[in-house]
C-alpha cells in the first residue's frame, strides 16, 4: 500500500520525528512504499543539517539520510514555512529537499494514506 | 477511519474531540502523550471507560513502556509499530493533534 | 450542474478534507493550513473544510491584528469560493461551546452535527489536521 | 505574584491550573489565546465568574482586539503592553504554557 | 546547619523555583528543564522544583525508553540530591488525578497542597516554566 | 526595574516572539532595563539567520537585531538547544549570541522579574 507521511513538530522539541520514523520503518518491513515525507510549520526544522545533537541519543537528522538517500524515499521540506523558520538550499540534510506544498497536495491525492504526526 | 491521539487527555481537549466527533464503531489509536488516557486509576478512566463502549481503543506498546504506564483500563489493545501499520493498512487515518 | 455530477464519478477526483482546530494568532497552525488549502484547490479535487474546538475561531469576524503586530488572514478566507472551495462546515457544539452563532463568521458556514462531520469524514481518500 | 496564561481555557488546562494553584487574590493576565477565557457567553463563563471572585483578572487589549471577543466577562480588566509592563513592575510573574 | 542558616540571611542567595508541567518524551520540556535546574544548581542557590499537572508524569519510576528510541532521562533526578536540589514537591491533586501515589516516584518527594504551593511560589525572587 | 525575559517558542510558529517584543519596547519606553533575552527550547530559533520570512509580514528576525545591536540588549540562544535544532555560530542573527544555560540562571538571579513567554 502507499504511504504518505507528514511531520509538523521540530525534532527533539516533540516526539512526531521519532515517531514518524519507527513507523516508517515498520511500513518498510512490511513491504508498503513511502510516496513521500512532507515537513511543514516548525517540522521543516528536520531538514536543518546544521545540528549536532548530544552523542549519547538518537540522530533525528541522519535517521532523514538514511530514509532519503539509503532508502530513496522522497524527503521534502516545504518551502514557505522553510523560509520562515530558516531552512534553506545547501543548508539542508541530504537526501532532503526544499519544495512548495504543491508536494503536500500531490502525495495526499497519490498515496491510499495519508498519516500525519504532529 | 483510524483516530490517532497524541496529547495528553489531563492538559489538552484533543482526546474529548476525536471520541466526541469519530464515528460509532471507529478505531481509536493512542501514542506519544496520548497513551496516558490508557492508565488504570486516573480519573480519566471513567471517560475511557465510556469511549471503549463505542470504539475499539488501542495504545502504542513502546509508549506505554516509556512512561512507565502500567496497569491498563480494560479493553484497551496494546500494539507496536508494525501493529500501527496493520491498522493504518486497514483504514483511512485522521491525527487530532 | 452536469460538471459537478461529471467530477463525482471521476477517478482521479479525490475527496479532501481539512480539520482546522487551531485558534488564529496564539500559534500559525489555522494561517499555514489555510495556505494548503488554497494550494491544493489548484488540483481541483472535492475540496471540504470543517471547523472544530478552537478552529472555529479563526472564522470570527471583526479581527483586527494591527496591534500585536501580526499580518491577519481573516480576508483570505473570503477568497475561498473564488477558488472553489464551497464546503465549509462548522461543528455546531465546538461553536456554542464558544459563545458564537453562524452570523458571528466572516464567512457563510454550514453548521453540523458532529455525527454529519463524523460521516463526512468517512467517506474521504484523506484528512489533513491544522 | 501576576500569573499569565497564554493558552485557550477551551483546549488546554492552564487556565485551570494557574486558577488552582495561585494564593487567593494573585492577579491574572490573559494575553495571546488566553484572552479567550475573558469571552462573554462561553461554557468558560462561569469558570471564569468564580475565578474572578478570588483573583484580579486582566486581559492584553491588542490580543482581544486581534481575535474579536468582543464582549467580555463582568469584572475583566484591560490592559495594553505599557499596562502589561506595570502588571510586571507590580509583582513577580509565572507563566503557565 | 550554621552553614545553611548563614545562607538563608546571605542576600546573594536567591529563591529560585522550577515549576514542571509537561509530560516526558512527547515533548522535550521536561528533559530541557531539568538540564537548567542542575546548571542553576552550580549557581548555588535556594532551589525548588514543584511538579504539577502533566509534571508528576516526569517522576514515574520503571520508565523505559529503549523502544521509543529515544534517551531516557528518569536516572537523572536521582542526582539531584548530589546537586543539593532538596527541595522537590508534588502538587497532591495532580498526582492523585492521575492515579499516582508518592511511592510511584523514582525519588523521595513531599506532595503539598495547592495552597501550600502558592505560599512558596509567593516566596520566590523568580519562577521558571517548564 | 531590572527585568530578564525567557522565549521558549519559535517565531512564527507561535506568538511568543511577538509578544516578547512588544513587551520589551514598552518596558524600555517606561525606562525599565532589558538585563538579557534567553531563547531556549524551539525559541532559539529566533537566532536563525537564514530566514526570509514574507515580505508582507513582519520580520522577527530584525526586530532581534534591532533590540540587539541598535538597543544594545544582550540576546542569547542557549547553545545546548541551538545544537539540537541546528542553530550555530556564524548563522546567527546580528546582535544575538550563543551561550551556556548558565546565563539563563545568571540573569535569572541578577533581575528583580522573569517573565517567560512560550
Amino acid at each position: 500500500m502507499k504511504f504518505a507521511v507528514q511531520v509538523l513538530e521540530a525534532p527533539y522539541n516533540n516526539q512526531a520525528s521519532d515517531t514518524a520514523y519507527h513507523f516508517i520503518k515498520a511500513a518498510l518491513d512490511k513491504g508498503h512504499t513511502i510516496v513521500r515525507v512532507f515537513f511543514y510549520h516548525n517540522g521543516v526544522i528536520n531538514a536543518n543539517n546544521s545540528a549536532e545533537p548530544p552523542n549519547d541519543d538518537r540522530n533525528i537528522y541522519k535517521r532523514w539520510t538514511e530514509l532519503g538517500k539509503e532508502k530513496g524515499i522522497d524527503i521534502v521540506a516545504c518551502i514557505a514555512a522553510s523560509k520562515r523558520r530558516g531552512i534553506k538550499e545547501g543548508q539542508i540534510v541530504e537526501g532532503t529537499r526544499i519544495s512548495g506544498l504543491g508536494q503536500l497536495a500531490d502525495m495526499t491525492i497519490e498515496a491510499d494514506r495519508l498519516i500525519t504526526f504532529g | 477511519m483510524l483516530h490517532m491521539v497524541n496529547k495528553s487527555p489531563f492538559t489538552s481537549s484533543a482526546m474529548d474531540e476525536a471520541a466526541r466527533i469519530a464515528a460509532k464503531g471507529a478505531p481509536i489509536l493512542l501514542i506519544e502523550d496520548g497513551v496516558y488516557a490508557a492508565r488504570a486509576g486516573t480519573s480519566y478512566e471513567p471517560k475511557l471507560a465510556e469511549i471503549i463502549k463505542d470504539h475499539p481503543v488501542y495504545a502504542l506498546a513502546p509508549d506505554l513502556k516509556a512512561r512507565a504506564v502500567g496497569k491498563l483500563i480494560d479493553g484497551v489493545t496494546q500494539v507496536d509499530y508494525a501493529g500501527f501499520v496493520d491498522l493504518v493498512e486497514k483504514d483511512k487515518t485522521h491525527s487530532w493533534l | 450542474m452536469e460538471v459537478d455530477e461529471e467530477m463525482e464519478v471521476d477517478e482521479n477526483v479525490k475527496k479532501v478534507m481539512f480539520v482546522m482546530r487551531k485558534a488564529p494568532h496564539g500559534s500559525i497552525y489555522s494561517y499555514e493550513g489555510l495556505e494548503t488549502v488554497l494550494i491544493t484547490a489548484a488540483y481541483e479535487q472535492d475540496m471540504t473544510m470543517v471547523f472544530i474546538g478552537d478552529g472555529v475561531f479563526a472564522l470570527v469576524k471583526g479581527q483586527d491584528t494591527t496591534d500585536i503586530g501580526i499580518k491577519g488572514f481573516i480576508k483570505t478566507y473570503g477568497a475561498l469560493e473564488h477558488y472553489d472551495v464551497e464546503k465549509i462546515y462548522v461543528d455546531r457544539v465546538s461553536m456554542e461551546e464558544r459563545g458564537l452563532a453562524a452570523d458571528d463568521f466572516a464567512i457563510d458556514v454550514e453548521v453540523k452535527e458532529a455525527e454529519e462531520i463524523a460521516a463526512i469524514m468517512e467517506e474521504q481518500h484523506a484528512t489533513i489536521p491544522y
